[in-house]
């Protein structure tokens, strides 16, 4: 166990500090904040994680042959804390770097690696994930969407949903059914597919935010290559296993670990400036408390991310463990944006767009926004099923 | 002793219930969001129904009835999300019932009776807090009669109002009371805010020296020194129903779509983990009824108690609430969150009702300090 | 809705206090409480039980033909409340009225009505309650004590557990299995046990708080006359129902509230005489919101009973609704318990006996004995799956 | 950075582990309850393996490890209900070695790496409440030397310790510091207590001027004003460990029992109702391992974020112990609440250690004083 910093370390450090503010524009963070318009944010998004690459801050676990930076466990925390400390944005390719990269390099061919991965880190290609289907929640194994043989390609029908980014993306991981003949988890295939093919329709789903970040997506005899299956023909399922864990994984949770600390320290400054008549906010006994169980349970989540990576590195398998880290942050986060509106208190109906509002209406944003958080990724009730029966053996 | 509505008080709810569900649904809700928010049709369907005579005492053309009358009836608009400003109209109804002068009664309760008259409050200032501590707007006098002034925000719906009720420190005793004065005087200007709930149509007011006048101050020149703490536990304990309204029906969704939803092959409401949530929000509404009625009731009679009931009531609900709406998200999973099913349009209006009037802590320290008072009185 | 006391209510009360007064010991629960010993303990409450009898206070709900007083609702809301006022001692034989009653009253014959009741109200007898067996808690159907006729009796044999103060009865309301050849629910008869038939034995089970309330009960060719058969042979099971509902129901969680009252009242006073440093409990924001809290949840409780005795009186079915009650007071309680022991802070781990633990250590004992309270008459887990079959429909 | 363990630390745990399974159960546990409530055979057989060297430097006949190979070892004497004077006198031995005077080390080490020296530590007092904010007892010098006067309780096993480590105001500036003496010393009365978990066996204690001696004092004559704040912080670090073992038991006794336990015909593991339950605990609980694992670091190292990191481990770790013990209990159904299944026994230790050494709201408020400073330091 060792958590102190080596003189590399630090260097390390310093070199991300001064390039981050070299990087993040002006008045960040104080007078400049990402755009407002979903288009223009994500594309605001894309052209920073553009600037991550190039500066060589992308794929910073990634193994330098597909464009990485192959750095140690501690450099991830170092960054993971810095950006937090910057306020940094988020990318846009999360899907690309989170999912489709472990999957693709543990399940891809060398071929599928090398034409694929660099390009994610570089922002060329943007990826979604089409898993989900309006019958096929919860019960993923259930999907519809079938792919059929046609000589050397597949041709794909079906609809997913909630497919985040589609919109602003060039490849989808989709999982299509194979064979219909064989049991439910044994006749789907893991395929990578090209979303400008004919016949692919994405429709933005509004969501309870206002924002348009999930999809509905249609596929229409899209025809897909048969090299682009990822691993055996209907052996999809278990490389679904990979992607999910990755979803629910330490690599996830540290991102988002950062904008979760991130989001606290601004509750907290908040919450020093919010009078009730001759009082701050910050000083209410009740509502330290509260503030501080979110601190507690942030900084926790960080500390769980470590202690996973730690064993992961060591070669501990992931899988059930994921979902434990899942299922923690989801709930944890979801309880700082209620802590968030109660430090807000008679201020909390007062949204972005009112001079009043306080830190911009960002964390109404962020509580609605929240209440994904124990739906995506596999709900709360399915990571809790994988958890007592994989973990703790409980029986079906 | 009695703790159950009448039959008649039960047949009011069923046709105020009949009326909604033929007349409104999300899908009018949310083209509220359009315009200028107000739906005519729904106020003068209201209207005929009686709602706005309720409270009026039969002298003044109204039905002469009590609070408890309206418990269900408020409960039935939370439900169905209609809030400002007919829920703002009944309260301040009640508090010129209670308060006003002979004068305004007669002038204002036969225009309330018949749905003419629609009224705001306005009590919160941008550095108010909850509760009445810190209130700043201040009505004075000098040679040239009264002119008030202060800032106010959240006041829903106020260009519609006819009529603003403001809080405010009025003469040299700085009492509290409230000054009932038209939007469209000289010095009121309104600016809309944004909030969660978009359909609430807030508006901050700045009074710049409006003139007003001692008949504009409720209760006229006789000083109502009780009248906002009053003000405050009315609006409260309306909350309160509208929370346990919505709560119910949040309720009600979640367990039709679980019943219909199937995964694994099975309705997903056969599963122990969703049937557990419901049998606990079901749980916490049926508490919550217990707490709003009875708040309800302590508000008819201003009971010695008016204050723990209410504050135990506005707590407890808003607590339900929160509880109901984000399980009922959860139990519809990746649907719960689409703009389009309509669910977090009772996830915002619950929100901005938990944090309207005073939220849970406020109420909880409020029923501490009256628990305290009552164990010393008993000794 | 009418919570208001007419001058005949008020002279009911004045006249519950007078008798108060004159018949609790004097200096009660100020120099004077309730023995330690638990036996000793049993003989004062059934002791005070009987004093209440003499002076026409028991059976407050009851028909005067078997010894109640008849009273009306707000009569038997006025009792909780003075009753908690005044700090009054529990009885004993609560089963019996809470239990036995409500079941002979519905399902019993005016034979064994008349035989019966009286009794229960004048003290003369102590019921309890055979129903859980080793094997058959949750799933109570499945029990397994069995009755075969022989002549004009049965004859039982078998075993059941946590039969709350069988030590101290001399009469059981038994479940047991008639016919074994019928689905589990059908083969059930319902009868009432002499507890000095030769064949019984009662072994004491001590619970967590040390006490030992509960016990195993044996029965070994056990003789019970055909007669003392309620209802129809095997048609047992839906007389338990009513048993359980009344368990579960308003009669039961309003004497309960009454104690959850005087607990809370007590807390307080505790919380303003605990100093810490110059400042007192009761003066930390942090403790007064879990204190109202609590506060809040109990006063619910007793309003909640109101309601629901409220709809009974105008001839609602109980049922389901009892099972609301019952989930909603057990977590309650459960909820003041913890709140008292964070009262006490630094002192809650000194318990009675010693000199320096508040309030003599009650809360402590309390909070162990809340530990049931989500699991007697019917585990949470079972309420829930009620509400939801029986109230809310939806699907086994 | 690596926040794992060595395999030599997993090992130590492991043998550790092996003795405590073949050596105590709840059976020997619930014996201690009579006699003078110290196993003597338990003791010395944790000495065997090292216990108490662990943190001894080499050159006093101890391993010369950190509080880092302490944790795993830690949390399995939480497990087992292996507390006090064990963990007080492990507690102890860092403070010796952090601040003790050369000559005291020289002295007390050898013996404590031996398992020679019981040791108890003694900071409360009948109306401290938590921290060191309000402790009054005494050391104060005159003619005839320094006297110790003051009132402590809850010292626990205090008859059976050869040293007590007591916490009091020294000389004229009423420093806070820790003076070393033995119970027998003339002018110490002990009162043995009542306590939710009898097995603590704690002691109420009077100092009626004590007669000490400058070597008495923690560090001698090199006052050591930070030394009582380490005491409390690496108690509540070690609390945290054995709270996270407790939690850690608890979980899989309840997880054994539903898997054998069958009602309706299947095991009641296989019900969502018990599985979640259960998954909940398992995350709480491998939450609460980041934090006291953390904890241990912070307190080996003496890190800059020492406070925070074992006020986080504190309060966490004894709301997951709160939460898992009652839920542990009540999958058990009517057999949790048992005496004889003795799981009462981890419930009340579970109590007794979120009780002691600061709550979770103690240890919460002092982690929001340490972000802010934290914060202000960043600014």
């Amino acid at each position: 166990m060792d958590f102190t910093y080596s003189a590399e370390n630090l260097r390390f450090r310093d070199e991300l500090r001064q390039w981050l503010s070299d990087n993040l524009p002006i008045g960040w963070g104080v007078t400049v904040h990402e755009p407002k318009d979903e288009d223009e944010r994500a594309r605001f998004r894309l052209g920073w994680e553009r600037q991550l690459f190039d500066g060589g801050w992308s794929g910073l676990d990634w193994p330098t042959q597909y464009g990485g930076r192959g750095a140690t466990l501690i450099e991830q925390a170092i960054f993971s804390e810095e950006m937090a400390r910057a306020g940094a944005p988020d990318g846009l390719n999360i899907i690309g770097r989170n999912l489709v990269g472990p999957t693709l390099m543990r399940h891809g061919t060398e071929a599928q690696r090398q034409r694929y991965l660099p390009k994610i880190l570089s922002t060329d290609e943007v990826w979604c994930q089409g898993f989900s289907e309006p019958n096929a929640g919860s019960d993923l194994a259930s999907i519809n969407c079938r792919a059929e043989r046609d000589g050397d390609h597949f041709v794909v029908n079906g609809q997913k949903v909630w497919t985040s980014f589609a919109q602003y993306s060039q490849w989808c991981i989709l999982l299509v059914r194979t064979d219909r003949s064989l049991p439910k988890h044994q006749g789907i295939s893991f395929m990578l597919v090209d979303m400008r093919s004919p016949g692919v329709t994405v429709r933005p789903l509004r969501q309870i935010s206002g924002e348009s970040e999930f999809n509905e997506t249609f596929f229409e005899d899209v025809r897909v290559p048969a090299e682009n299956i990822v691993g055996e023909l209907n052996g999809g399922w278990k490389i679904a296993q990979t992607t999910l864990a990755a979803e629910r994984g330490p690599g996830d949770a540290m991102a988002r670990q950062i904008r979760f600390k991130r989001e606290l320290d601004d509750l907290i400054v908040a919450a020093a400036t919010l009078k009730r008549g001759s009082t701050s906010a910050i000083d209410d006994p009740v509502l330290r408390q509260k503030i501080a169980k979110s601190i507690v349970e942030i900084e926790i989540m960080r500390l769980s991310c470590l202690r996973s990576l730690s064993k992961l590195l060591k070669g501990s398998a992931p899988g059930a463990a994921a979902s434990m880290l899942k299922l923690y942050w989801s709930h944890a986060a979801q309880g700082l944006y209620e802590t968030a509106l109660e430090t807000l208190g008679f201020l909390a109906p007062l949204t972005d767009g009112d001079s009043l509002a306080p830190a911009e209406g960002r964390f109404q944003l962020g509580f609605l926004q929240s209440r994904a958080f124990t739906i995506y990724s596999g709900s709360s009730e399915i990571q809790r099923n994988i958890i007592a029966e994989r973990m703790l053996g409980l029986p079906r | 002793m009695d703790f159950d509505f009448s039959d008649q008080q039960y047949l009011f709810r069923e046709t105020f219930h009949g009326f909604l569900e033929q007349n409104h649904d999300l899908k009018k809700h949310a083209a509220l969001l359009e315009g200028d928010g107000f739906d005519a049709d729904l106020w003068w369907g209201l209207a005929d129904l009686g709602l706005f005579s309720m409270l009026v005492p039969e002298q003044f053309g109204g039905l002469g009835l009590s609070f408890v009358d309206m418990a269900l009836v408020l409960e039935e608009l939370g439900m169905e999300l209609v809030g400002a400003p007919a829920s703002e109209t009944i309260v301040a109804t009640d508090l010129i019932v209670r308060h006003g002068s002979e004068k305004q009664q007669a002038r204002l309760l036969p225009l309330l009776a018949a749905g003419k008259l629609r009224v705001a409050t306005a009590i919160a200032e941008p550095k108010s807090g909850f509760g009445d501590l810190n209130i700043q707007a201040q009505a004075a006098s000098n040679s040239n009669g009264w002119r008030l002034n202060g800032h106010k925000i959240m006041v829903p719906h106020a260009v519609m109002a006819d009529l603003i009720m403001v809080a405010a420190r009025i003469g040299p005793s700085q009492e509290l009371g409230l000054v009932m004065l038209e939007p469209q005087r000289k010095g009121v200007v309104l600016r809309e805010q944004s909030t969660l709930d978009p359909a609430c149509r807030f508006y901050a007011m700045t009074l710049d020296s409006v003139a007003v006048d001692v008949e504009d101050f409720l209760g006229g020149a006789v000083p109502q020194p009780t009248s906002l703490a009053r003000l405050l536990d009315v609006s409260s304990a309306v909350a309160a129903l509208q929370l346990t309204g919505i709560a119910g029906k949040v309720l009600d969704i979640a367990v039709a779509y679980a019943a219909q939803r199937v995964q694994f092959g099975k309705p997903i409401g056969s599963f122990q983990a969703i049937k557990h949530k419901c049998a606990d929000m079901a749980v916490a509404i049926d508490a919550a009824r217990s707490a709003a009625y009875y708040g309800a009731w302590a508000i008819a009679e201003d009971a010695v108690d008016r204050v723990k009931a209410v504050s135990m009531a506005k707590s407890f609900c808003g607590d339900t609430a929160r509880q109901v709406c984000n399980e009922g998200i959860q139990i519809h999973g990746g649907m719960g969150f689409t703009w389009e099913l309509g669910l977090h349009w009772y996830l915002r209006r619950a929100k901005v009702l938990e944090f309207s009037h005073g939220d849970a802590a406020f109420h909880r320290e409020r029923v501490m300090a009256a628990t305290l008072a009552e164990l010393q009185r008993q000794e």
